[in-house]
C-alpha cells in the first residue's frame, strides 16, 4: 500500500513535466497550428538559466592560497565569488545555493525575448507551410539551440541543487498515517509548481478578454481572424507564454535532474506522445494525459510488475499510447478533424 | 604551422603522377600488395585513428580523451616532456615517431552509437589508411569496432570500455583492452566494502538494462555475496530513463541497507541524485547507516552529480593523485598542456597508444600479428598502475585497481574523488575461462593482418 | 525503354550512370591535396550513400505518395538486419539469402504494424508508428538481449558456423556473394587520384539501381496514382469505389520491405547489427533525408541521403588541425582567426552545421535540393531564352 | 419496384430524430429531387444511402441489393455515384488522372495490386478518359493541375469523374450551392444534357426551388426528418403542405 502511495506521487511529480511541456506544445499548436519540435529546446534552455544564473552568482576571481597546492604542485589557485567579497563567504553561499529559485525571475524575461524571436523570426513563416515543413525547421531550430549550448556548457551535465532548505524529505506518512512514506521536498514543490502554472494558464485562457480570443482562435481561427482582431500580435504572446511554462519547468526541474544539452530532446518525444493521447489541440487533454502516462510509468517500474511482465518498463508508455489511439480514436480528448489528414 | 600530407599515400601517389597502376586486391581488406597486411605504412609517415564521441552525452568524455591522444602523438613525435616514455619500462620509445615513422592522426566521431563508429572506423581504415584504431566509451561501441578491426586487419586499442564482454565473450585476437572491467571492479569494491559498512548487508541493486549493466551487477553481487552481503533485490532500468524517483522509491520499502547503482554516465548522475534527494543516505536501517555504491566512477559523472558523491565508494581505473612516477609524470605533462589534470578515459588512451606504439617498435614491424604477439603477455611498469600484464590470453591489462570514494573538501572541480585503497592485481585475476568472461566458449580466434 | 516513358528513362539512366562512375565522381580531389578531406570516394561511405538511398526512397514510396508519415520506420531497417545476420549466422554466409530474408520479415512485420497503425491517420498514425518503433528498440536493447545481443548487437563470431558454409575451424565468417567478398576491390591510381572499385558497392548500387526502377514504376503505374489520390483526398477516393485501406496497407508493406532490403544489405556490407539502428533519431532521419531532397519525388531523397550522410562522416571528421593545415599559407594571426571561425561547424560541430542546414533549405527550398535544382535549371534556361517569348504556364508534374 | 427503394428509415444522433420513418422509391431512369428546408434531414438521408451512416432501422435497397452495412466504396461499386456539395477532386493531380481513377475503379474494382503496370501503357483507358472530358468541354484543360481549376471546371470535373464510371444511379448533393445564377445554369444544362445523352437515374437534393423545378421529374418534400409529400414537379408547386414548410422556415 505504501508503496502505490508513493508512486502515485512519483508519478504525479514525473506527470508534472509532462504535462507542463505538453501544455506550452498544445498552446503552441492549439493557437498557432504550428507543431513546434524546438519545444523541448525551450525547456532545455529554460533549464540552463538556472546554470547561467548559478554562473553569474558565483562568478570569481582567483586568489592565490600558499599553504595548498594544486594537482601540478603549484600554489592552488582559489576561486573567490566577486559575492563573497562584497557581502561575505557565508552570505555569498547561501545567496548561490538560491540561485533555482532566483532563476525563475531570471529567466522569465529570457524565455520572452527567445519566444517572441523565435516566432518572429522564424515560426511566424511558417504558418501556411505544411506540417512536415514546421517538424523539419524546428527540429533544425531544436539542434541548433542544443549545439550552441553545449557548445557553451559542455555535454556533461551540471548540478544545480535546490536550497539547503528544500533539500530534506517531507514525512508524508505521517500525515496520512502510513509508515516509511517521505517524499522530497523539491518534487513535491515541483507538483505544487506545476498545478499553479497550469492553473494560471487555464485561469488566463478562461478570465481574460485576451485568453476568451485566443480560445476562439483555437477554436474557429477563420472567424476570428475576419472579425478583424490584431490575432498576430495574439499569437506572438501566446508564443512567449508557452516558451516561459516551458522554462519553468526547465528551471524547477534542473535540481530533480542535472540538466544537460540533451534534456530537450529526451522529453521531446515523449511530450509529443503525451500530447497526441491527450488528443491534438486539448489542452486538458494534455494535462490528463501527462499526468496518466505519468502514474502509469511510475507503476510499470515497480519491481514485482516488471518481475510479472519483463520489460514492461521500458515500453509502457508507447503501449499505453498504442491502446489508447486504437480505442479512442481522438486521443482522450481531441476534437475531430485536427492534423488528421 | 607548416603543411604536411595528411594522407600517408600522398608521397607515393605524387612519384606515380601520369600513370594508371591498377592494383587488385583481394580479401577483405585494403592492403598495399608487398606489405602483406591492411594499410601498411610507406613513405615516412604511419596514421593512427582516435575513434571518440564527439556528440552525444559523452562527448565531453570524448573530448578528453582526444585530448590524450594529441598529448601521446607529441610525445611519441619528440615533442613535449615525453610524458610517460621517460616512466615507461619498456625503453624503445625514442621519440622520432614509431619505427622511425612519424605519427599522424586522424580523428572521427562515433556518436556512442556502434553503426556511426563503425562508420567512422572505416572510413579511417579505408580512406585514411590508419594502421590502428583506438577510443571509444562504450562497450557496445568498443565490441562493435573490435570486430570491425578484427575483420579489416588492423589493431584496435580499446578506449574506456567496462564491460566484462569486451575481453570475455566478445574478445577478438586484433583487439586489446588497457581499462579493468566489471569483474575486476566487483572483486576490488567487496572487501573494502565489507571493511567499512560490515559483512552483514543486504543489497539493492538497480542495474542499467543492457550489457554492461548485466556484467556489473552480476560481478558485484557475486564479490559481495561472497563477503556475506545478501542481495534482497535487483531492478532493472531503462537505458533512455532519466527520472529514477519510481525505482528509488521501492527501495524505502525494503529492509535492504545498501542502495548499488550499475548505472554510467547520465545514468548514474541521475539515480544517484535522485537517491540523494530521497534521503537515502540520512536513512538508518536496522540499526545501520544506509549507504550506496558506484561501481565504475568517472571524473564526469562526479561532476555530474555534485555533492551527492560526497562519500560514496566506487572503483575507477585510475586517478591522476596517484603518487607513482608515471602518473605523476603524465598528469604534470597533461595540466600543463591543458591546465586540468587527465581523467582515466585520457589516462586509458594515452597509455593504449604508447603501448602500441612500443609493441610495434619491439616487433619491428608494423603487422598486426607481430604487434599482437608483442602486446601479448607483455609485463611493463611505469603507466600509472604499477607493474601490469597484458595477458595474451585474453587481451585483458591486470594491474592494480583503485577503489576511490567521492571527496568531502574538493579543491577544484577536477578533485572530486580519493583513493581509499589500491586494490593489488592478485585479488583482481581470474581465469581467462572465467564463467563471467564468457566462459570456456569464449576465444579470441586467430589474429587478422588483412591481405 | 524498360516500359518508362522517355523522361524517366533518362532519369533512370543518369541515376545508373552517375553511381556506377561513383567512385570517380566522389573522389575529385588527388590524395595529396588539403581538399582529399572531402573525398567521399571509399567503399564505405558510397555503400552507405547507396543504402541510404535505397532506405529513402522506399520511405518516400510512402511517405511521398501517400502522406502518411511513419516516424518508426528504422524498425524495419533494424528488423530487417536482425533478420539478416542470424541468416547468416545460421545458413550461409551467401547475402542474398540474408538480404532475402531482410525484405521477408521487415516485410512481415510492416504488415502487422501497418494494419493495426493504418487505423489512424495524421499525426495520430506518426504516434502510432513511432510508439511501435521505440518498442522495438527498447526490447531489442533490453529484454530481448538472447535474440538481438542487446547493446552489443550481433556479430559473426568465430563460433558461428552457417550450416551451408564450409569454414576453417576457428576462421570467422565473411559475407560474399557466391565467393565474392564484399571487401573486396580494385584501386586504380591515375596521377595523384586514386580510385577504388569495391564489389560490395557495386553490388549495392545495382541493388539501388533495381529498387529506384522499382520505385518509378510504382510512381508510374495506375497503383501509385491511387497513392497520390490517398493523400490529395482520401474521401473522394472511398465514394469513387476504391478502398483506400489497401491501398495504404500495401505502399506500407513495400516502404518496409525497402528498409528491410537496406537493413539487409547492411548487414552485407558491414556484419554488424545493434539496436540504436531503430532509435527514433535514426527514423527522423530518414524523413529529413526525404524532406531534405524533395519529397513525392523520384530522385529527392537518394540526393537526401547522400547530403546527410557526407556530412555525417566527411564534416566529423574535420579537425583543428586539419584546418590549420588549410590555412597554413595565412598569416598567424589570420590564421587563427579562420579556424576559431570554422571550428564550431566542422568535427565535433558538425550536428550544428546539420541543424543549419535543415534550417536553410526548409526556410529557403520548401521542394528539397530538387527544388534547388530545378530554380537552378529555370535560370539558365530563363538566360538562354531572354529574347523568346516567356515560357507557358507549368505544366503540371 | 424503383432502383433505389428506402423503407422504414429511422435515425437518432442522440435526443435528435434526424430520421422518422422515411420511404422512398427512386425510379430507374427518373430524376428525382429531394427537397426541404435546412435540418429537414436531407444530408442524413444521403448519408445513409452512400454507407457514410448506417440507419437506426429500415432498409435501403439498391438495384434488388441491401447497401446496409456495406461501405462507401462497396456502395459506389453497385452502381451509385456521389457528387458532393463542394467538388471533391484530387486537388494533386491532373485533370485527366482525376478521369482516370475512376476508369481503373469500374475496370479493376476496389483494390488491385497494380504497382508494376504503367498509366500511359493504358491507351484504352486514357481514351474513355479523354472521351468524357470531351463531354464536359474540358478536353483542353487535360493536362492541368486540377486543383487550379474555377470552381464551376471543379464542378464539371467531378460529374465527369462520376459519369465515366456509368453508374446506375447518380446522387447530387446540393449540386449548385454557393453558385452564382450563371453558374447555376450551365450546371443545369450540364445536368440536361448528360441526361439526354444516356440513360441514367439522377437523385437530386436541393435546396434552390429553380434548379429542382429545371431539372426533377419527381420530387420528394422532407421535414422534420420525415417524407411530407411525392409527387410530380407540378403537383408540388401548388401543395400548400409544401409552402407551409418552407414559409416555417422562413420565419426563423
Amino acid at each position: 500500500m505504501e508503496a502505490i502511495v508513493l508512486q502515485v506521487l512519483n508519478g504525479l511529480d514525473k506527470g508534472s513535466a509532462y504535462a507542463l511541456i505538453a501544455l506550452g506544445l498544445t498552446l503552441i499548436f492549439g493557437t498557432l497550428g504550428v507543431v513546434n519540435f524546438a519545444h523541448g529546446a525551450l525547456f532545455m534552455i529554460g533549464a540552463f538559466c538556472a546554470v547561467t544564473l548559478q554562473r553569474l552568482l558565483s562568478l570569481s576571481h582567483e586568489v592565490v592560497d600558499e599553504t595548498r597546492t594544486d594537482f601540478l604542485g603549484n600554489p592552488l589557485k582559489v576561486d573567490v565569488p566577486y559575492l563573497a567579497d562584497w557581502f561575505g563567504v557565508d552570505a555569498a553561499q547561501s545567496i548561490i545555493n538560491w540561485s533555482v529559485p532566483l532563476a525563475i525571475l531570471f529567466s522569465i524575461p529570457i524565455m520572452i525575448v527567445v519566444g517572441i524571436a523565435m516566432e518572429r523570426g522564424l515560426i511566424k513563416h511558417f504558418y501556411k507551410r505544411p506540417h512536415a515543413d514546421q517538424i523539419l525547421v524546428t527540429f533544425g531550430l531544436a539542434i541548433v539551440l542544443q549545439e550552441i549550448i553545449k557548445a557553451i556548457y559542455g555535454a556533461n551535465p551540471i548540478p544545480t541543487p535546490a536550497p539547503p532548505a528544500f533539500t530534506g524529505s517531507f514525512d508524508f506518512g505521517a500525515l496520512i498515517g502510513m509508515e516509511n512514506i517521505i517524499y522530497p521536498y523539491w518534487r513535491l514543490i515541483y507538483f505544487g509548481f506545476a498545478m499553479v502554472i497550469i492553473a494560471g494558464v487555464f485561469a488566463f485562457l478562461q478570465f481574460t478578454t485576451f485568453g476568451m480570443v485566443v480560445r476562439a482562435g483555437m477554436a474557429d481561427r477563420e472567424t476570428v481572424g475576419m472579425l478583424g482582431i490584431n490575432i498576430d500580435k495574439r499569437f506572438t504572446i501566446m508564443f512567449a507564454i508557452a516558451a516561459c511554462v516551458a522554462g519553468l519547468a526547465g528551471v524547477m526541474y534542473t535540481p530533480i535532474n542535472s540538466p544537460n544539452y540533451h534534456m530537450g530532446m529526451d522529453f521531446l518525444v515523449l511530450s509529443f506522445v503525451v500530447v497526441v493521447v491527450g488528443g491534438m489541440g486539448s489542452l486538458p487533454g494534455a494535462v490528463l494525459a501527462g499526468f496518466l502516462l505519468g502514474i502509469l510509468e511510475s507503476f510499470a517500474s515497480m519491481g514485482q510488475v516488471i518481475d510479472l511482465l519483463p520489460g514492461i518498463n521500458q515500453i509502457i508508455i508507447y503501449l499505453v499510447a498504442i491502446v489508447i489511439l486504437l480505442t479512442r480514436p481522438r486521443g482522450l480528448m481531441g476534437r475531430k478533424g485536427v492534423m488528421e489528414e | 604551422m607548416s603543411k604536411s600530407d595528411l594522407s600517408r599515400r600522398g608521397v607515393l601517389k605524387a612519384g606515380a603522377a601520369g600513370l594508371a597502376t591498377p592494383t587488385i586486391f583481394t580479401g577483405a581488406a585494403w592492403a598495399a600488395s608487398h606489405a602483406g597486411f591492411t594499410n601498411a605504412p610507406e613513405g615516412d609517415t604511419v596514421t593512427l585513428g582516435f575513434n571518440v564521441p564527439q556528440t552525444g552525452p559523452y562527448a565531453d568524455e570524448g573530448a578528453d580523451e582526444l585530448r590524450a591522444y594529441e598529448l601521446a602523438v607529441e610525445h611519441l613525435n619528440g615533442g613535449g616532456d615525453g610524458g610517460m616514455i621517460p616512466t615507461f619500462s619498456s625503453k624503445t620509445l625514442e621519440g622520432n615517431g614509431i619505427l622511425g615513422k612519424k605519427v599522424e592522426y586522424v580523428t572521427g566521431d562515433t556518436q556512442t552509437k556502434s553503426d556511426a563508429a563503425r562508420a567512422s572506423a572505416k572510413s579511417m581504415i579505408e580512406k585514411d589508411g590508419a594502421i590502428m584504431i583506438t577510443g571509444g566509451s562504450s562497450s557496445g561501441v568498443a565490441v562493435a569496432v573490435q570486430a570491425l578491426c578484427q575483420e579489416a586487419g588492423v589493431i584496435f586499442m580499446a578506449g574506456l570500455t567496462h564491460s566484462n564482454d569486451t575481453t570475455g565473450k566478445d574478445r577478438k585476437a586484433n583487439g586489446f583492452r588497457h581499462f579493468f572491467n566489471s569483474y575486476m571492479s566487483g572483486a576490488a569494491l567487496a572487501p573494502v566494502l565489507s571493511n567499512a559498512y560490515g559483512a552483514d548487508r543486504k543489497a539493492y541493486h538497480l542495474t542499467a538494462d543492457y550489457n554492461w549493466g548485466y556484467t556489473t551487477e552480476e560481478a558485484v553481487k557475486q564479490a559481495t555475496e561472497a563477503m556475506g552481503w545478501e542481495t534482497v533485490n535487483a531492478v532493472k532500468t531503462p537505458l533512455t530513463q532519466t527520472d529514477f524517483s519510481s525505482y528509488i522509491a521501492p527501495v524505502l520499502q525494503t529492509d535492504a541497507d545498501v542502495l548499488v547503482l550499475n548505472h554510467y554516465g547520465g545514468n548514474m548522475v541521475n539515480s544517484l541524485t535522485n537517491a540523494v534527494q530521497f534521503g537515502l543516505r540520512d536513512k538508518l536501517v536496522n540499526g545501520k547507516q544506509f549507504e550506496i555504491v558506484v561501481p565504475l566512477y568517472s571524473r564526469l559523472m562526479a561532476r555530474g552529480a555534485g555533492a551527492n558523491v560526497k562519500g560514496i565508494f566506487g572503483s575507477t581505473n585510475w586517478h591522476w593523485s596517484l603518487p607513482d612516477a608515471g602518473s605523476q609524470a603524465f598528469t604534470r605533462s597533461f595540466g600543463t598542456k591543458y591546465g586540468f589534470p587527465p581523467s582515466q578515459a585520457a589516462h586509458t588512451c594515452y597509455v593504449q597508444t604508447l603501448l602500441y606504439a612500443d609493441a610495434v617498435n619491439r616487433a619491428g614491424s608494423f603487422n598486426p600479428c607481430a604487434v599482437a604477439e608483442a602486446l601479448e603477455d607483455f609485463e611493463f611498469d611505469g603507466l600509472g598502475n604499477g607493474p601490469t600484464l597484458y595477458r595474451g590470453a585474453d587481451h585483458q591489462c591486470f594491474k592494480d585497481v583503485l577503489v576511490v570514494k567521492g571527496k568531502e573538501n574538493p579543491t577544484s572541480e577536477f578533485d572530486l574523488l580519493e583513493i581509499v585503497e589500491v586494490t593489488p592485481v592478485a585479488q583482481v585475476t581470474y581465469p581467462p575461462d572465467h564463467p563471467q568472461m564468457g566462459g570456456a566458449e569464449a576465444s579470441l580466434g586467430s589474429c587478422n593482418p588483412g591481405a | 525503354m524498360f516500359g518508362l516513358n522517355s523522361k524517366d528513362t533518362s532519369l533512370l539512366l543518369v541515376v545508373a550512370v552517375l553511381t556506377l562512375l561513383a567512385p570517380f565522381i566522389l573522389n575529385p580531389f588527388p590524395e595529396n591535396s588539403d581538399l582529399a578531406q572531402f573525398n567521399a570516394g571509399y567503399p564505405d561511405l558510397m555503400q552507405r550513400f547507396v543504402i541510404f538511398g535505397i532506405f529513402a526512397i522506399g520511405f518516400n514510396i510512402l511517405f511521398g505518395l501517400t502522406g502518411y508519415l511513419s516516424f518508426g520506420h528504422a524498425a524495419f531497417l533494424g528488423v530487417g538486419s536482425y533478420a539478416a545476420i542470424w541468416m547468416m549466422k545460421l545458413l550461409t554466409l551467401n547475402v542474398i539469402p540474408a538480404i532475402f530474408m531482410g525484405i521477408v520479415v521487415a516485410g512481415l512485420f510492416a504488415l502487422v504494424v501497418g494494419f493495426v497503425s493504418l487505423r489512424r491517420s495524421g499525426i495520430y498514425f506518426s504516434i502510432l508508428t513511432l510508439a511501435f518503433a521505440q518498442m522495438s528498440y527498447a526490447l531489442a536493447y533490453s529484454v530481448l538481449t538472447p535474440i538481438t545481443g542487446g547493446e552489443t548487437g550481433l556479430q559473426i563470431k568465430p563460433i558461428d558456423r552457417p550450416l551451408l558454409s564450409n569454414l576453417e575451424p576457428g576462421e570467422i565468417g565473411r559475407a560474399n556473394l557466391f565467393g565474392i567478398e564484399m571487401g573486396n576491390s580494385y584501386l586504380l591510381n591515375v596521377g595523384g587520384w586514386q580510385f577504388t572499385f569495391n564489389a560490395g558497392y557495386y553490388i549495392a548500387a545495382v541493388v539501388m539501381l533495381i529498387a529506384f526502377y522499382i520505385s518509378i514504376r510504382i510512381f508510374r503505374s495506375p497503383f501509385g496514382m491511387m497513392l497520390r489520390a490517398v493523400k490529395s483526398n482520401q474521401n473522394r477516393l472511398n465514394y469513387t469505389g476504391l478502398n483506400s485501406k489497401p491501398y495504404t496497407l500495401a505502399a506500407f508493406v513495400i516502404s518496409g520491405m525497402y528498409a528491410g532490403l537496406a537493413g539487409g544489405l547492411m548487414v552485407a556490407m558491414d556484419t554488424q547489427v545493434g539496436p540504436e539502428r531503430m532509435f527514433w533519431t535514426a527514423s527522423g532521419e530518414v524523413v529529413l533525408m526525404a524532406i531534405l531532397g524533395g519529397v513525392g519525388t523520384l530522385i529527392g531523397p537518394v540526393l537526401g541521403a547522400g547530403m546527410i550522410k557526407y556530412m555525417e562522416n566527411i564534416l566529423s571528421k574535420i579537425n583543428d588541425a586539419i584546418l590549420h593545415q588549410w590555412f597554413a599559407f595565412m598569416p598567424d594571426g589570420l590564421e587563427n582567426f579562420k579556424v576559431a571561425i570554422i571550428h564550431p561547424f566542422i568535427g565535433k560541430g558538425w550536428h550544428l552545421t546539420l541543424g543549419i542546414v535543415f534550417m536553410l533549405v526548409v526556410i529557403f527550398l520548401p521542394g528539397g535540393l530538387v527544388e534547388g535544382g530545378q530554380r537552378i535549371g529555370r535560370l539558365f534556361r530563363r538566360k538562354k531564352r531572354k529574347d523568346k517569348p516567356s515560357p507557358d504556364a507549368t505544366p503540371a508534374e | 419496384m424503383g432502383i433505389l427503394e428506402v423503407k422504414g428509415v429511422n435515425k437518432r444522433f442522440g435526443g435528435l430524430q434526424a430520421l422518422g420513418d422515411v420511404n422512398l422509391s427512386v425510379a430507374e431512369n427518373t430524376v428525382h429531387a429531394i427537397i426541404g428546408p435546412n435540418g429537414a434531414g436531407k444530408s442524413t438521408l444521403l448519408n445513409c444511402l452512400v454507407g457514410k451512416l448506417i440507419p437506426d432501422t429500415g432498409s435501403v435497397m439498391f438495384d434488388g441489393q441491401s447497401v446496409l452495412g456495406r461501405k462507401p466504396h462497396e456502395i459506389n461499386q453497385m452502381g451509385i455515384s456521389r457528387v458532393f456539395q463542394t467538388p471533391e477532386i484530387f486537388g494533386d493531380l491532373t485533370v485527366l488522372e482525376n478521369i482516370l481513377i475512376p476508369c481503373f475503379g469500374k475496370r479493376d474494382g476496389a483494390f488491385r495490386m497494380h504497382a508494376f503496370e504503367q498509366v500511359f501503357h493504358e491507351k484504352s483507358l486514357i481514351e474513355k478518359a479523354e472521351a468524357i472530358l470531351e463531354d464536359v468541354n474540358m478536353a483542353d484543360k487535360k493536362d492541368f493541375h486540377s486543383a487550379s481549376l474555377s470552381r464551376g471546371d471543379k464542378r464539371r470535373l467531378e460529374m465527369a469523374m462520376c459519369l465515366v464510371q456509368e453508374p446506375k444511379l447518380l446522387l447530387l448533393d446540393e449540386p449548385t450551392a454557393g453558385m452564382a445564377r450563371a453558374d447555376t445554369n450551365n450546371t443545369i444544362d450540364l445536368l440536361k444534357e448528360i441526361k439526354s445523352k444516356r440513360d441514367i437515374t439522377m437523385c437530386i437534393i436541393e435546396h434552390d426551388m429553380h434548379v429542382v423545378f429545371s431539372l426533377a421529374e419527381r420530387i420528394t418534400v422532407l421535414a422534420q426528418g420525415t417524407p411530407l409529400v411525392e409527387d410530380t414537379p407540378e403537383n408540388i408547386k401548388g401543395n400548400p403542405k409544401v409552402q407551409e414548410a418552407y414559409l416555417g422556415e422562413s420565419q426563423h
